[in-house]
């Protein structure tokens, strides 16, 4: 089941080759139905998920590498499988929003497209730590093709800054890893990369310590915690729109699944060691990707830094430590994938009609394109986490549980809460209030047919994670009590670790 | 009986030899006799080891040295003459299109 | 008695060694590398080794010292050494170094005192031999024969004349 | 409830459609239905209420969200209190659709303008009958949004645009620090019900109490634009004058009030939160008065009146008095709504011309919106028998009482004080508009159509009779129906009762002497306030001003400077120097291929050299 879903996208990939490259409308349907049916699958995994279980479920076990104990190991539980839903719901919305932006090269872009699905749900889902990092490098390439191939004018140094930065702190990533297998020789006394079997290890503080910075530093660049994100803003200005979408969207959920997928599971002692420390940059994250947002002067500049300022909250609830924190971190990346995913759309909409991101160029475009911005008010005000939107139901769940930590946390994030309205409303305001400002004022048609039907998609999902948020937090609430539970183990029968 | 230290004796002194042919001259002829003095030199030293010790084993790495050896040196001289047909030269200093 | 054939050849071997590296011409050193060749082959045979040392004398005298000499003669013969030497300090580093190493070599041929074992009188028969190449050592053996391939494919890519400087740049 | 929202979705999804006026009277409809379940439901509960009016029926929904012990029930509550809201919210809302057909006749974009008209009122009524604080707090940032919207709604004029975002931003100040109650709230009590906080509030820390009320107290002052979140109020008038009449007088910015009403057994049982409040309010009433006399635009003064009177509302709280604060909030809607589509109407008449140096005499033309006007002037300026009488007399009571009972009098002075001051300037303001010579803009100005002119009417007959609802003359029903469920003075049986005959005969007097000096003012030519004085209450006792060189403008700046030299100079910065860094050595290892095999031969050889000389002297 997870194998199918994890390669079905690539095997869509595989068949797109056959296409011959002219045949544009053909390529399009076939890369269109390949991540459709993968949401397909991932809809019927949905349904058949056990809710009341915490464990992993649906685990497909493979040996791989055997000599080295490598495995392939799949399996889905709570927290994964809302963010397989995120990914299997916005990669079709991405190819249709860029449907008729991309003329060049269209095969290798849908194929770069369908293999990045596969790559990001193969990370989600593996249980082997080999495999996670064979699948967490593998997004890199696919990424930087998309940012390198079709983006804008600076393409190619944000394409490598996005490699090379991510990339460098993944390396550590792996180090640590190995070093994860090497004591599991000695505390387990197998070779063994698997998740569930190095969780048994207990390792000595100052160990998780050095291992978890190890890990956290690949995670940070990814979610990206300040002061690391400056690939971020470079990476989403110059990617076409449907990297951009995917980029915000999921992408930098695997920097943050990455922390509640290892953080509580292999280190709980460094990781209640440095949550103040990772609340602390997070709230930096949320103040301060808020204030640079409203200096912007570049539509997706602005978007990609609001992305900083909601990371943050995330981090933040996780930081929290607790239930609601870790909920509505979650719901908070769900919310961040659909909401600035929308942004990105919308600004690729206005972007594919006049060839402009600055904020300047525009003005009034609200009396040209009305259900434009309808649409746009409504992503905006989620974004703005207005409370009946999903952006409240995660921010909410995030203070309440920063509150329940230290109420700082609660009161210097609520700071976030206001500036987030400050720039979102200052950006409305510039492109589609006042007079019309435009070059091309003809060129601003409305939303045509397809664009509404993707945001029309968008707009159900705010309000259903808005409304009825528990869709998705029944989900995961077993998940995250399992995963907790872990932070309040005691430590005991530690593994004397034997220096080589 | 010659003891095994004369044969793995010249093989050293060969094997010196051949590393100063390559290091001194510039005629990529002559650096790949050299190259081949090399390999006779371990050669010896396999062939002096396996007599030492009883073993076949040494026998049979020779036997692959001989291989190799054969296809390094086809292809080693095919490449000096496509580089002599565009260059003029043997000289392997002036082929420094590698330099940084 | 060995130490009669033996003196002698080692001999012929290093005045053949000196040769290859010092000649002007390289049909010199392929005739010098000729003779080390036709020495170690002998050397060979005193050390129980009569398959090698007809390989060594068919394979490398027969067929790649001819080799060498046909390319000598495709190249015209010259030297082929540039006038200029571009790297002034290369020779004298060269010598001190290759000194340095043959006392590392010597010192390790000379540890190695262990007498030698005394061995059947089958020992080193292409018979025997070939047992072992092919039974223990049939993959490597096979493998050979796929280098042996690569190496024709190659030798035949890079001898074809390319057709009107299609991609060849001169610099 | 639901039909505004079946309103607003119909009028927001197909409006465009649908014919000009079908949009309008749709949208009238559907408030006229909420109206009337409204009544309905107050008539179904009547009976039971008049014996046990403190029964609270609540009708949960579903269960919204939930995480680990949060679990948040989305729940309606009908009492008497949400009655009275509901009934208030949709009975002016409704006149004022009904006027909004008339006003609005002429614009292009119609269905929006009553689908955000349409969303507020469910936002609004959902506020008032939320049984869940956080439900609450979903109609509280609603009617924020639709405020922004409406105020925003001729995007196309900048000032309205940037009026609109800064009532949103300024109540988002107020949200956080509501929001932050609300966590407080829970952590303490495990529950956002605002049923169980009624009932759990009191047994709280008192240092929790007073710090939860504080912090939602904040969440009030940015809603009812109270001191010192009151900026965006005045600029809010850039919105239809229909909208500052629902949103911006009658409705939405009572909610301050009604939130402490709902918890008032917090806000009671908090003194020293209860004292804030009462000071902040009384400051509020009196420094919005005194800047009301000298604002020019008519609509601004009405803002600021609207202000001065939230204040009031503010003093009841503070005076334990939540009934009188409720009992003005209804009639406040009332006169307040009516005045501002008495403005509305006299925009209509002049095309938009809201200066009140540029009007006057235009009493004659405007027979009836004059007549409207003045009955709203004496309403709010307290004559009896007007409504606003009977309500702001009661406050003065309650703050009266609370002097004599905690020798704080301060609320008493100023809401006496303010009390002469807002009937100066209200007669100031319909003397500037109504009176004198005809003005040089008076083109052709003309009397509203009937549309406009109803609900007028209607409101004009509420500001006349409705003072009875508290009226102590007519046994004061509404205190009567509210009392039981709020504001019950637990252990303060024996209040001393102020001489209410005396206090009855000052603020009269005080209401009287207002008018006079108001018209004497006028008459005389002279200005009420001088020198450095008008002044400073023409700049609004620099309050915008300040803020903007305190905050807005080094914020501002602090964004600029983070998004420039930090972001991209020192943080960037040194990510790009790490590059650069290894592009230098990058460079300097080129130097080491020189493109000479020998040379690497030779490195090969000293390589060898070291690797098997270590092996051997190891």
């Amino acid at each position: 089941m997870l194998s199918l879903l994890i390669f079905l996208p690539l095997a869509g990939a595989v068949l797109l080759a056959l296409l011959p490259r002219e045949r544009q409308a053909a390529i399009r349907w076939a890369g269109l139905a390949a991540s459709l049916a993968t949401l397909l699958v991932a809809a019927r995994l949905f349904q058949i998920f056990n809710p009341a279980s915490g464990d992993m479920q649906f685990v497909a076990h493979a040996t791989w590498v055997p000599t080295l104990g490598i495995g392939y190991a799949v399996g889905v539980d709570g927290i994964s499988l809302v963010l397989v839903g995120l990914t299997a719901v916005i990669f079709p919305l991405a190819l249709l929003g860029s449907w008729g932006s991309i003329t060049e090269r269209l095969k290798a872009f849908t194929m770069s497209m369908l293999g990045l699905e596969t790559a990001i749900l193969g990370t989600f889902l593996s249980l082997d730590l080999i495999l996670f990092y064979v699948f967490w490098e593998a997004v890199l390439i696919p990424m930087a093709f998309l940012i390198g191939l079709w983006g804008s004018e600076n393409r190619r140094y944000a394409a490598l800054k996005f490699f090379l930065y991510t990339m460098a702190a993944s390396v550590l990533m792996l180090v640590a890893i190995i070093a994860l297998h090497v004591i599991a020789i000695d505390g387990l006394g197998e070779r063994t990369f698997d998740l569930a079997r190095l969780a048994t290890l207990s390792l000595p503080p100052e160990v998780q310590g050095w291992l978890f910075a190890a890990f956290a530093l690949a995670f940070a660049v990814k979610v990206p915690i300040w002061p690391l994100h400056t690939w971020l803003p470079d990476a989403h200005t110059e990617a076409p729109t449907a990297g951009s979408v995917i980029l915000a969207a999921i992408l930098l959920k695997l920097g943050t699944y990455g922390f509640i997928r290892f953080g509580p599971t292999l280190f709980p002692d460094a990781l209640l060691a440095a949550a103040p420390l990772l609340a602390a940059l997070a709230i930096i994250g949320i103040l301060y990707g808020a204030l640079v947002s409203w200096a912007q002067t570049d539509l997706k500049r602005l978007v990609a830094f609001s992305s900083v300022s909601h990371l943050g909250f995330v981090m933040l609830g996780l930081a929290a430590l607790n239930v609601q924190g870790f909920q509505g971190g979650l719901i908070q990346m769900i919310n961040h994938g659909i909401s600035t995913g929308a942004l990105f759309l919308i600004v690729g909409v206005l972007y594919e009609r006049t060839h402009s991101r600055l904020i300047a160029d525009y003005g009034g475009v609200a009396a040209r394109m009305p259900r434009f911005a309808a649409v746009f008010t409504v992503v905006m005000l989620s974004s703005a986490a207005l409370p009946g939107t999903n952006g409240f139901v995660g921010e909410f769940l995030i203070l309440l549980g920063a509150f329940r930590t230290s109420a700082w946390w609660a009161a210097l994030g609520a700071g976030g809460v206001i500036l987030s309205v400050v720039y979102l409303l200052w950006a409305y305001q510039q492109v589609m209030h006042g007079p019309l400002v435009a070059k091309h004022p003809d060129r601003l048609v409305d939303l045509t047919r397809r664009e509404l039907a993707v945001f029309a998609a968008i707009i159900v999902m705010i309000f259903a994670v808005g409304l009825y948020p528990r869709v998705l937090l029944d989900r995961s609430e077993a998940t995250v009590n399992a995963v907790l539970a872990r932070l309040q183990r005691p430590a005991a029968t530690a593994v004397t670790v034997s220096p080589r | 009986m010659v003891p095994a230290p004369a044969y793995l004796a010249l093989s050293a002194v060969l094997f010196t030899l051949g590393a100063v042919g390559v290091l001194v001259r510039r005629n990529a002829l002559i650096i790949f006799m050299a190259v081949e003095l090399m390999l006779n030199s371990v050669n010896l030293a396999f062939v002096t080891f396996a007599r030492q010790h009883g073993s076949i084993d040494g026998q049979v790495a020779v036997f692959f040295v001989l291989v190799v050896a054969a296809v390094e040196v086809v292809v080693g001289l095919a490449l000096i003459v496509d580089i002599f047909r565009s260059r003029e030269t043997v000289d392997i200093d002036d082929v420094d299109l590698l330099r940084g | 008695m060995e130490w009669a054939v033996f003196v002698p050849t080692a001999a012929l071997a290093l005045a053949g060694g000196v040769g290859v590296i010092a000649a002007r011409q390289p049909v010199h050193s392929a005739l010098a590398l000729l003779m080390v060749l036709a020495s170690l082959a002998v050397s060979y045979l005193l050390l129980a080794a009569q398959f090698i040392a007809v390989l060594q004398v068919i394979i490398y005298a027969g067929a790649i010292v001819v080799l060498f000499l046909f390319v000598i003669m495709l190249l015209h013969a010259r030297s082929g050494e540039g006038p200029r030497e571009k790297l002034p300090r290369q020779r004298a580093e060269a010598y001190v170094f290759a000194a340095l190493y043959l006392g590392v070599l010597l010192a390790a041929a000379l540890g190695a005192a262990a007498p030698l074992a005394s061995i059947a009188a089958e020992f080193g028969t292409a018979q025997q031999v070939g047992e072992s190449l092919f039974t223990t050592y049939l993959l490597p053996f096979e493998l050979a024969s796929v280098i042996l391939l690569v190496g024709i494919v190659a030798a035949t890519v890079l001898g074809r004349r390319p057709p009107e400087h299609a991609g060849r740049g001169k610099g | 409830m639901v039909w505004p929202l079946l309103g607003w979705l119909t009028n927001g999804l197909i409006g465009r459609r649908l014919s000009r006026a079908l949009a309008g009277e749709l949208a009238c409809v559907t408030v006229a239905a909420s109206f009337v379940s409204a009544l309905g439901v107050l008539l179904a509960v009547r009976p039971a209420g008049a014996t046990d009016a403190a029964v609270s029926i609540v009708i949960p929904l579903f269960r919204w969200l939930g995480a680990g012990d949060l679990w948040i029930d989305a729940s309606l509550i009908i009492d008497a209190l949400s009655l009275v809201m509901a009934l208030v919210v949709s009975g002016v809302g409704f006149l004022i659709h009904v006027y909004s057909l008339g006003y609005m006749a002429d614009d292009p974009d119609l269905p929006r303008y009553f689908a955000y008209l349409n969303l507020f009122m469910f936002a609004m009524l959902l506020l008032v009958l939320a049984g869940n604080l956080l439900v609450l707090f979903i109609g509280w940032e609603l009617v924020g949004v639709c405020s922004y919207l409406l105020i925003g709604y001729w995007f196309a004029r900048p000032a309205a645009a940037t009026a609109g975002r800064k009532a949103f931003i300024v109540n988002r100040i107020g949200d956080a620090a509501f929001l932050l109650g609300l966590f407080l709230l829970f952590t303490q009590l495990r529950t956002l019900d605002i049923l169980q906080i009624r009932d759990g509030a009191p047994h709280l820390p008192e240092g929790v109490r007073t710090l939860a009320a504080l912090l939602l107290f904040a969440g009030a002052t940015g809603k009812s634009a109270q001191l010192p979140l009151h900026v965006w109020l005045p600029d809010a008038m850039e919105g239809p004058t229909p909208v500052s009449a629902l949103i911006h007088a009658a409705t939405m910015v009572t909610a301050g009030v009604f939130l402490i009403a709902r918890l008032d057994r917090l806000f009671l049982t908090a003194p020293v939160a209860l004292f804030v409040v009462g000071i902040v309010g009384a400051l509020t009433a009196f420094f919005a008065a005194t800047v009301a006399l000298r604002q020019y635009d008519l609509k601004r003064v009405l803002a600021y009146s609207t202000i001065s009177q939230l204040g009031y509302m503010f003093v009841a709280m503070g005076a334990l008095a939540p009934v009188a604060g409720i009992f003005h909030l209804v009639t406040q809607a009332f006169f307040k709504a009516l005045l501002f589509l008495a403005a509305g109407s006299v925009m209509h008449a002049m095309h938009d011309v809201i200066d009140m140096r540029r009007l006057g005499g235009l009493a004659r033309p405007l027979r009836w919106t004059a007549g409207g006007f003045l009955i709203g002037v004496l309403a709010i300026a307290g004559v009896p028998p007007f409504a606003g009488f009977f309500s702001k007399d009661l406050i003065l009571e309650e703050a009266f009482a609370l002097g004599l009972s905690t020798g704080n009098f301060l609320p008493y002075a100023l809401a006496l004080v303010t009390a002469f001051v807002t009937a100066l300037y209200m007669t100031r303001a319909a003397m500037l508009t109504f009176s004198g010579r005809p003005a040089e803009a008076a083109a052709h100005p003309h009397e509203a159509p009937p549309s406009m002119l109803v609900p007028m009417t209607a409101l004009a007959a509420l500001s006349v009779g409705g003072g009875l609802l508290g009226a102590r003359v007519a046994g004061e029903p509404l205190v009567e129906f509210l009392a039981p469920l709020i504001g019950v003075k637990a252990g303060e049986g024996a209040v001393v009762h102020p001489p209410a005959g005396l206090l009855v005969g000052i603020s009269i007097a005080v209401a009287l002497a207002g008018i006079v000096a108001g018209i004497a003012v006028h008459r005389g030519r002279r200005d009420p306030a001088l020198g450095a004085i008008a002044a400073f209450l023409e700049r609004r006792w620099y309050i915008d001003d300040l803020y903007d060189a305190v905050i807005v403008a080094p914020g501002r700046a602090l964004a600029r400077w983070l998004a420039g030299p930090v972001d991209l100079g020192i943080i960037d910065g040194a990510v790009n120097a790490v590059g650069r860094v290894l592009a230098a050595v990058g460079r300097a290892a080129r130097r080491l291929q020189t493109g000479y095999a020998r040379q690497y031969a030779l490195g090969v050889l000293v390589g060898t050299l070291i690797i098997v000389g270590y092996w051997m002297l190891r």
